[in-house]
């Protein structure tokens, strides 16, 4: 199974891909994006190092929930700081101690920061033990860090062990 | 037969040139076998021609043209032939013994073979072009003769001079004989020459007499165009023996006598050709007097006489061309002789230099006696040939014709050439063989070999014997060639050596007095030794071909100075005067137009701005880059908004990876441009970019408001029924003109070759480089790799339905090399190539063959190249699938824009920096 | 709509005929894209200009003109853009070969000196 | 015979190009061996060709089965057989003096040849005019990969010049063509010039303006004033095997403009009829002049060539400038000649420049030439033959030139003509003679100065005994390309044969 | 009201193109263009979608899925550049 | 039901329209780079995702219903973090000196 899927998501992506391309669940298209959900991760496989591995797909779908949330509503407030006076915003890096190792695990955790409003993951520090973020509206560098860390890393550790 | 006379010369000569150059003797025979035998058949040719109906022959060349190769033996044709194989023949003689162990003897007798068969060739054509052909040939062959020794300096300029001279001749004798041609309606001899009074009457003339007399002036060394043949001198004795005697200089008035019936006859003939003629008479002998090589007095003194010759034939009359043509052959005997004698001098003694010889009488009498006889030959001295023609040279110029002036000036001109030329004669006996000297010799001279000399006595000898009985000698030779020319028009003459004391006999005796007086005067008066002559025309020749060679550099290098900027704005204002011309004389109305959606002005907005962005920051490129990418984008909105949205998907990716390249090659060039100096020019570019804008958007409005009625009407009728797909574009790209799609995935492909091949093993020092190690990017590279299989599917989906929604092969192969370049971006290409190594090259390889032989499938089916073939096949569980061989062309289109693409990514990305290791 | 498209090629051709007489190699790259662009739109534009209608027949729509547009100017930009994207890549490849060789991006392989004229 | 044969002339190099893609590049000797087989099948192939032309006929082929005005049309007549045979001829000596040893320094040089083939003779026998455009693109990338693989140095500078200046002529094409399209909607020739036959005189000027446009665009690839200050240079710059091949690349463009505007706007055009001769006269005469002038001054024997080939193209356009079966017919003859003695001279200036050590190819320095006889020879006769000399090809060309000039412009033109000959003369002798002649230096150590290659001398020998030939044969040599020129100047049966061509019935989805 | 709702959201997206524009065009540095490129090939995604729902067809499907694919291999390359220079190492 | 759901069509389109715009001001707008990012990267972001979502809900009402948007969707957002990430990169390159001091 593992030499036929070594990556059963994205498998089931170029699957999901497929079928919505051709907007048909025609036998013929099935049976094709069925191939290509074997084939193409293979192919690909040669270039990727290390497969992404999730652990927890149901703790992931949640993880995934409350980050469109939080864009939503995040850019709410974005928003309103844009229209508002330039003067009342107070930006900011902040570097944000990491305790994720998994490389998945850091890169989903940067694009959930960057893709939230108000936060944008800028580097990652040669140590590899530390984001730098910007902050749209830096008010208090430590409860962001915590917030962060609490919102988004503690379940992308479970996620990506 | 004719034709084997004609082609014996030519034979020999490349068997001999084919010689190594230690087969002296062998040459030698066979250069000689050919005057033998060429002799011996115009022996046997010789009745027909003396019974005065002649010999031809005729070969088709280029019949459209006219030119055949038609030869002809009238009585003209055979004394020339007969001099040019008999003298011919002593020369080689006379050759195989004067060159030295240095000279190559197969190089020599070959190009001297080719001249002699060049020279037959001239005198029996019997087609004016081939007359021309031959002609040129005896110019070049010259050439090569005259520059035999050219590890001198004056060989080299000497048969430049001689080809310069002579080969513009014969170009202007091809442009004379064309017209002489047009007006008689036939390049054919006989036509032509029966065409005289017509020629005559022709408004063209003047024109075709000026280029023929071209012609002979050059070649015959006629003033102002004589200077050359002095300085030909500087060829081996052999050569000038044989050039500047029977040959060479005598096709010019060969060529005189040949068209005497056709170009003769006006008033306009008669002052140019004998004014010309008196002028080098006189310009040529007393030149002679003063100089001090004897193959310079020799030259000079044959300069004379060809002015003698051709003012003999300008005379026309009849008596007069007999005259010429005695003298012809007079002039040839006792010229070759002089010159082979004035070869055993210089053999002898080292030196051909007047100033330093004397005294050779007492040393090498025997060789002394032949070049006194042959002397006073030239001298006119009575018993001897030269007498002969010259007294019935003064007969004529006492009876001419025409302008007072111009028969004064004749008969002066006789007499005085007459006396300068004994005064020449007397210089050379004189000074070479009595008086004091020879000076500086090394050697003690001698006698020359036995047969070197012989060829000097049998000349000698022809001398006398015409000289003395010529009604026994010459009388026959000389009646056949004046027939050549004059045809029935022959008249009675005598050639007795005495017909009574007359004025001609009282010229000759007084020129030849006043010459003896002018000799000993001269050389008591002046220093003779002192003078020297540099020849004005070899002057005015030099500096005008290298003032001329000097300007057309200058010239050149104004106008191809090497500057793109100048080519390609030449390019813009050829387009814009080519362009603008045909409004000269037109106005055009504006059609109608139609409304524009909103949408419009944003991408209008968007497009225009970010063009004017990008030039004003042109500067700085890479800001232009990023500014240009909106000009993409506003291009591809554009096709989107007007119905084409292959067109906008293919704008869109190669948009992408032309950044990408551009990026890659900026790497290895300035940031910036340096502001260029000349504020003029770019005022200048400035209103001609303006011009070429209006230009165009004015030419693009007036078309696209005009109805149109194209032949898409009918491919989008053909599309579904005959090309079996509904994307008509796509269609026309795989079908109804997927001979365009075979040619652009060639370009395609092999542009991504030449990356490869300028790029493969190439190091290049990068603008700047940026410290530290590259950052791993670990973020962008985990998410690009997420996308690439599914970049994969997206790529396939729109292969696959190319053919009938947008997409299609060229579309699919970006989509597939787009994130194959983010992968090269983020990863590097050791990383990639590791991994995914492709060789490319043969992909595309692949890729073309795929394309090419679906094409080649219709064969098979009788059908034409590339003929679609669309079936359905039936498939358990999905149906039936429509499988067009269109769709195995697009697979090819595919496999080439993909490999290609990343080939050239891969190698732009691949190069090193001097001194970098691989993998760094 | 006509006049504004065809001022925008005319934008496009001026901008790109005065980059293209640049004297560095980058430059005259710079203007011949912005010409490439120009040549697409115009030769497009030939088949006259249809908003919404794009080339590709289905059942129920007759296959004229007056339902689609010129497909074979679009036909014709594809290869267009292909060629002229694949002379683009040659020209960088020779340009960046150039300079290395004769360390100078000046398109006539040397750096104008001064006094030299146009 | 087949009727593929009249598509096999540009299949076959295609075929030969990607197998020698996919077969690699390590074994050179492979390589040779499929490139001259190519090469002498395209012989083969052209010879067919030009023997069924010969009829009269206008052969027609339907590429993909549509009809002429839809689909792609290749069209063999006697003028396209002319210049195949002319491409062919002299591309197999080409490739010979490669395989000599330049193809192992130049990465993929059989691959490009093949294409350049590919491309060429696919110009010469399309008849559609973006197809044209589609194959003047494949030979010029083709010649792009030629002139610069293995290239270095001043090359590299030259190639720039190069590819620029034919990118921007590409770009001008595709304007013009997009014009004629919109103001004709056809790019079939045939079809194009029934249409431009039917456009009224009050309409015609943008349709003239678009004809300028590509008859810049010709004479920009054929060189004629001003357009060709780029060409001597980067001519002779070029390696001389594919110096060699550009001796057809100008005759393409003249090929180009003799095609388009004799059909499309040419005899049956109507109100714009006749279009381009009156330019091409007096621009061509002009070019002819500067050419000749440069070679006088050329300071290289490789940019002698490259100015005599110049001038040839000039030559030719003086011939399609009178515009009359004579002259075209006369002008055909001389193109093939210039062609293979072009090509001669400029292999000849490379052997010459191997051989002299120091020197080179120069004509200002000295040095000590080896095998002084075999080059002189060879030199000669080609000299002879490019000066327009008799008895060689250049002689019947130029007398035919000659004798084609109508009366109304004799007295301009062969001065022109005539005095051109006389300064090629002058710079001939002179450059001969000091290659050949004016020796000097040292005789060079052996080993210093590489023997001669066979393969690159025989290419050389063949080429100037194919112009040799060229001349034996001149009778029926110049009746072809007169009767070529007939056809070309009376369009109306080309145009009725395209037009009436019918894709064959039967085969559809 | 959907056909007005669709033009007014056009509008929108057409003034927030012209706002990139702006930005493109006026820098100042470098990673604004970049960002101002991005952000056009962004807002163009939605139009191309709500043109095609104007229109009612699905043509400009493929090139919105492009741009948003692919869309940012531009800011990927830019921003390599700035960052390294040699964007492939 | 359809009128309700075209009014959420339209709040969905003005919604995202309106998110969009607002991005975009931000961009043209603010006066520090590192602000300037925030604006469109996220805004236009979710604004096109907002058209996205109404136009599958307008494909719904129309009886078609389509699931395409989402892989626009999909490849938006995957993509879009990318892009914000590298440019503040980019601008930390150019302008080391707005880069905090590495952590300890
Ligand atoms: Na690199
Ligand atoms: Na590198």
């Amino acid at each position: 199974m593992k030499a036929w899927f070594p990556a059963p998501l994205l498998s089931l992506a170029v699957f999901v891909v497929w079928l919505l391309l051709a907007a048909t669940l025609d036998p013929a298209h099935l049976l094709l994006a069925a191939v290509l959900a074997v084939l193409l991760p293979l192919a690909a496989q040669r270039l990727r190092g290390e497969s992404a591995g999730i652990r927890r797909p149901l703790l992931a779908v949640r993880l995934g929930l409350r980050v469109l949330g939080d864009i939503v509503m995040s850019n709410l407030e974005v928003a309103g700081r844009i229209l508002g006076r330039e003067s009342k915003i107070h930006p900011g890096f902040v570097w944000i101690p990491l305790e994720i190792t998994n490389p998945h695990g850091i890169a989903a955790l940067a694009g959930i920061i960057t893709m939230t409003p108000g936060t944008l993951s800028a580097e990652l520090a040669p140590d590899g033990r530390h984001l730098l973020v910007h902050c749209f509206h830096l008010d208090d560098a430590a409860a962001t860090i915590a917030q962060i860390k609490q919102r988004y890393e503690s379940p992308l550790r479970e996620i990506f062990p | 037969m004719l034709e084997a006379l004609l082609a014996i010369p030519f034979v020999l000569a490349l068997a001999i040139g084919l010689l190594p150059r230690e087969r002296r003797r062998t040459a030698a025979w066979l250069a000689g076998l050919a005057p033998v035998a060429g002799l011996v058949l115009l022996a046997l040719l010789t009745p027909p021609v003396l019974s005065g109906e002649g010999v031809r022959s005729l070969t088709e060349w280029v019949p459209t043209l006219g030119l055949a190769v038609s030869l002809r033996l009238d009585g003209l044709a055979w004394m020339f032939a007969g001099l040019v194989l008999a003298i011919g023949g002593l020369i080689v003689l006379y050759a195989r013994y004067y060159l030295s162990e240095e000279d190559s003897m197969p190089r020599f007798f070959c190009f001297l073979l080719l001249f002699m068969g060049s020279m037959l060739g001239l005198v029996v054509a019997g087609n004016l072009i081939l007359m021309a052909v031959f002609w040129e040939l005896t110019s070049v062959s010259s050439f090569l003769l005259i520059g035999f020794w050219n590890h001198r300096s004056d060989a080299r300029e000497g048969a430049r001079m001689a080809l310069a001279i002579t080969g513009t001749g014969g170009l202007a004798l091809l442009g004379g004989v064309v017209l002489l041609g047009r007006i008689a309606g036939s390049y054919e001899l006989d036509v032509v020459l029966a065409a005289g009074p017509q020629i005559l009457a022709s408004p063209w003339y003047p024109a075709a007499l000026g280029l023929v007399l071209l012609a002979v002036f050059t070649k015959s060394a006629q003033f102002p165009f004589q200077f050359w043949l002095p300085h030909a001198m500087a060829a081996p004795t052999p050569v000038s023996a044989y050039l500047h005697s029977a040959t060479m200089v005598k096709a010019g008035v060969f060529l005189l006598a040949r068209l005497h019936p056709a170009l003769a006859g006006s008033d306009l003939f008669f002052y140019v050709v004998s004014g010309i003629g008196a002028v080098t008479l006189l310009v040529g002998s007393w030149h002679a007097i003063f100089q001090h090589d004897i193959k310079g007095l020799l030259a000079y003194s044959t300069i004379s006489h060809l002015g003698l010759i051709t003012l003999l034939f300008g005379l026309s009359t009849p008596m007069a061309v007999v005259a010429g043509l005695f003298h012809i052959i007079n002039h040839a005997t006792f010229k070759a002789s002089l010159f082979m004698a004035a070869g055993i001098i210089d053999h002898e003694t080292g030196t051909r230099d007047m100033r330093r010889l004397g005294g050779l009488f007492k040393l090498m009498p025997y060789t002394g006696a032949l070049a006194i006889i042959a002397s006073l030959a030239m001298a006119g001295v009575p018993l001897l040939n030269g007498f002969l023609s010259k007294e019935m040279f003064f007969t004529e110029a006492l009876e001419v014709e025409g302008h007072q002036f111009m028969r004064w000036g004749v008969a002066a001109a006789a007499v005085l050439a007459g006396a300068f030329g004994v005064a020449y004669s007397l210089r050379f006996v004189d000074d070479t063989f009595f008086g004091p000297g020879p000076l500086r010799i090394e050697t003690t001279p001698h006698e020359p070999p036995r047969w070197m000399r012989i060829p000097v006595e049998v000349l000698v000898v022809v001398c006398l014997a015409v000289g003395i009985v010529p009604a026994l000698t010459i009388a026959p030779v000389l009646h056949a060639a004046a027939t050549g020319v004059l045809g029935d028009d022959v008249p009675a003459y005598s050639l007795a050596i005495w017909h009574g004391l007359n004025v001609p006999l009282m010229m000759s005796l007084f020129g030849l007095a006043a010459g003896i007086a002018l000799y000993f005067g001269i050389k008591r008066l002046i220093d003779l030794y002192g003078i020297s002559y540099d020849s004005l025309g070899r002057r005015v020749f030099e500096w005008k071909t290298d003032r001329a060679i000097a300007w057309a550099g200058r010239l050149t290098a104004t106008l191809e100075n090497g500057s793109l900027q100048r080519y390609l704005g030449l390019m813009v204002l050829a387009a814009l005067v080519m362009g603008a011309t045909p409004f000269l004389a037109a106005s055009l109305s504006p059609g109608g137009s139609q409304p524009m959606p909103p949408l419009g002005w944003l991408v209008w907005a968007v497009g225009v701005a970010a063009t004017l962005a990008t030039v004003a920051l042109h500067r700085h490129r890479l800001l232009a880059l990023v500014v240009m990418g909106a000009v993409g984008l506003a291009v591809s909105l554009a096709f989107l908004l007007l119905s084409a949205p292959d067109l906008a998907l293919t704008q869109l990716l190669v948009e992408m990876v032309t950044i990408a390249l551009m990026l890659l090659a900026l790497n290895y060039l300035p940031e910036e441009s340096p502001v260029e100096r000349s504020r003029l020019r770019r005022w200048r570019d400035a209103a001609i970019a303006l011009a070429a804008g209006g230009g165009t958007a004015a030419l693009v409005h007036a078309a696209i408001t005009r109805p149109l009625d194209t032949v898409a009407t009918e491919m989008l009728a053909l599309s579904l029924p005959e090309g079996g797909g509904t994307n008509v574009v796509n269609v026309i790209l795989v079908d109804i003109r997927g001979f365009d799609t075979l040619g652009e995935i060639t370009v395609f492909g092999v542009a991504g070759l030449i990356v490869h091949a300028l790029l493969r093993h190439v190091r290049l020092r990068p603008e700047r480089v940026v410290d530290g190690t590259p950052d791993p990017l670990l973020i962008p590279n985990l998410v690009a790799r997420l996308l690439l299989p599914l970049a994969l599917a997206v790529s396939l989906y729109l292969f696959l339905r190319g053919h009938n929604l947008p997409g299609g092969g060229f579309i699919a192969g970006l989509v597939l090399a787009v994130p194959m370049l983010l992968q090269y971006v983020l990863s590097g290409t050791d990383y990639v190539e590791q991994r995914l190594g492709f060789d490319y090259p043969r992909v595309i390889g692949l890729g073309l063959a795929a394309a090419l032989l679906t094409g080649l499938g219709s064969w098979l089916l009788g059908y034409p190249y590339m003929t679609s073939h669309t079936d359905y096949v039936a498939v358990p569980l999905l149906g039936k699938l429509p499988l067009a061989s269109a769709m195995a062309f697009d697979t090819g289109v595919y496999l080439v824009v993909a490999a290609g693409t990343l080939l050239m990514l891969g190698m732009m990305g691949s190069v090193r920096a001097p001194g970098a290791r691989r993998g760094g | 709509m006509e006049l504004a498209l065809s001022s925008f090629i005319g934008v496009l051709v001026a901008g790109g005929v005065y980059l293209l007489l640049r004297a560095r190699s980058f430059d005259v790259i710079l203007g011949l894209t912005l010409l490439s662009y120009a040549v697409n739109l115009l030769i497009f534009s030939m088949g006259r200009l249809v908003v919404g209608k794009p080339p590709i027949v289905a059942e129920g729509l007759a296959p004229t003109l007056a339902n689609h547009a010129d497909p074979l100017p679009q036909a014709l930009v594809l290869t267009a853009i292909v060629i002229s994207f694949a002379m683009t890549a040659v020209l960088l490849v020779v340009a960046i070969r150039s300079r290395g060789e004769s360390r100078t991006d000046h398109v006539d392989g040397d750096e104008p000196r001064p006094g030299d004229g146009p | 015979m087949s009727p593929h044969l009249v598509v096999a002339p540009i299949l076959l190099p295609l075929l030969a190009g990607l197998l020698l893609l996919v077969l690699g590049t390590r074994r050179v000797q492979v390589q040779r061996w499929i490139g001259t087989l190519a090469c002498l099948g395209g012989i083969a192939l052209a010879g067919a060709l030009a023997l069924q032309a010969d009829d009269g006929g206008t052969r027609v082929y339907l590429v993909g089965n549509w009809a002429a005005h839809l689909g792609i049309a290749l069209v063999a007549d006697r003028l396209a057989a002319i210049m195949l045979l002319a491409t062919a001829l002299l591309a197999l000596p080409c490739l010979v003096f490669a395989a000599g040893g330049w193809d192992r320094r130049a990465p993929h040089f059989h691959v490009f040849f093949q294409f350049q083939l590919m491309g060429l003779n696919g110009a010469f026998l399309t008849g559609d005019l973006f197809n044209l455009f589609v194959f003047f693109e494949v030979l010029l990338i083709a010649s792009y990969g030629l002139l610069l693989s293995g290239g270095r140095g001043l090359q590299m500078r030259s190639g720039l010049q190069y590819v620029a200046f034919n990118i921007t002529a590409s770009t001008l094409f595709l304007v013009a063509l997009g014009f004629i399209y919109g103001l004709t909607g056809a790019l079939n020739m045939a079809e194009l010039a029934h249409r431009v036959g039917q456009v009224p005189a009050a309409e015609a000027a943008p349709l003239k303006a678009a004809a300028g446009l590509l008859l810049v665009v010709f004479c920009a690839k054929a060189a004629l004033l001003p357009l060709y200050f780029w060409l001597p240079e980067t001519y002779a710059r070029s390696p001389a095997a594919v110096a060699a091949m550009f001796a057809i690349m100008t005759k393409l463009g003249v090929y180009a403009v003799l095609r388009v505007f004799s059909l499309v706007f040419g005899a049956e055009a109507g109100a714009l009829a006749g279009l381009a001769w009156p330019w091409l006269l007096p621009l061509g005469a002009a070019t002819l002049v500067l050419a000749t002038l440069g070679a006088l001054a050329a300071p290289s024997l490789r940019l002698l060539a490259a100015y005599l080939v110049l001038g040839s193209a000039a030559t030719l356009f003086i011939a399609l400038g009178l515009a009359s079966a004579d002259a075209v017919g006369a002008g055909l003859y001389y193109l093939v000649h210039s062609t293979l003695v072009g090509g001669a001279l400029f292999l000849l200036a490379d052997l010459v420049r191997k051989q002299r050590d120091n020197a080179g190819d120069s004509l200002r320095k000295f040095d000590r030439l080896g095998p002084k006889a075999l080059l002189g020879s060879l030199f000669l006769l080609a000299a002879l033959s490019v000066a327009g000399l008799p008895p060689l090809s250049g002689f019947i060309g130029k007398f035919s030139l000659l004798a084609a000039v109508p009366e109304a412009h004799v007295a301009w033109l062969w001065p022109v003509l005539l005095g051109t000959g006389v300064l090629t003369l002058i710079a001939l002798a002179g450059a001969g003679s000091h290659v050949f002649w004016r020796e000097g230096g040292e005789v060079p150590a052996a080993g210093r100065v590489p023997a001669l290659r066979r393969a690159e001398v025989g290419a050389t020998i063949a080429l100037l005994a194919l112009g040799v030939l060229l001349a034996v044969a001149g009778g029926p040599a110049l009746r072809y390309a007169q009767d070529a020129g007939a056809q070309l100047m009376s369009p109306a049966g080309y145009i009725e044969q395209v037009r009436g061509a019918l894709p064959r019935p039967g085969v559809s989805p | 009201m959907i056909e007005t709702c669709l033009d007014i959201t056009l509008g929108l997206f057409a003034l927030a193109m012209l706002l990139n524009l702006f930005r493109l065009l006026r820098g100042p540095t470098l990673p604004d263009r970049i960002l101002a490129l991005d952000t056009l090939y962004v807002n163009t995604i939605a139009l191309l979608v709500l043109v095609g729902l104007r229109q009612g067809s699905t043509i400009h499907f493929e090139a919105a899925v492009v741009i948003a694919m692919l869309g940012f291999v531009g800011t990927v390359v830019l921003s390599k550049f700035v960052i390294r220079r040699d964007i492939i190492e | 039901m359809s009128a309700l759901m075209e009014i959420l069509v339209c709040a969905m389109l003005l919604l995202g329209g309106g998110f969009a715009l607002v991005g975009s001001w931000g961009l043209a707008k603010l006066g520090d780079f590192y602000l300037r990012l925030h604006g469109p990267t996220k805004a236009s972001t979710l604004g096109v995702g907002g058209v996205l979502i109404a136009a599958m809900l307008w494909q719904l009402v129309q009886g078609q219903p389509s699931l395409r948007e989402l892989l626009i969707t999909l490849f938006l957002f995957m993509t879009a973090p990318v892009s914000a990430h590298l440019l503040a990169k980019a601008a930390l390159a150019l302008d080391p000196a707005s880069r905090p001091a590495d952590p300890k």
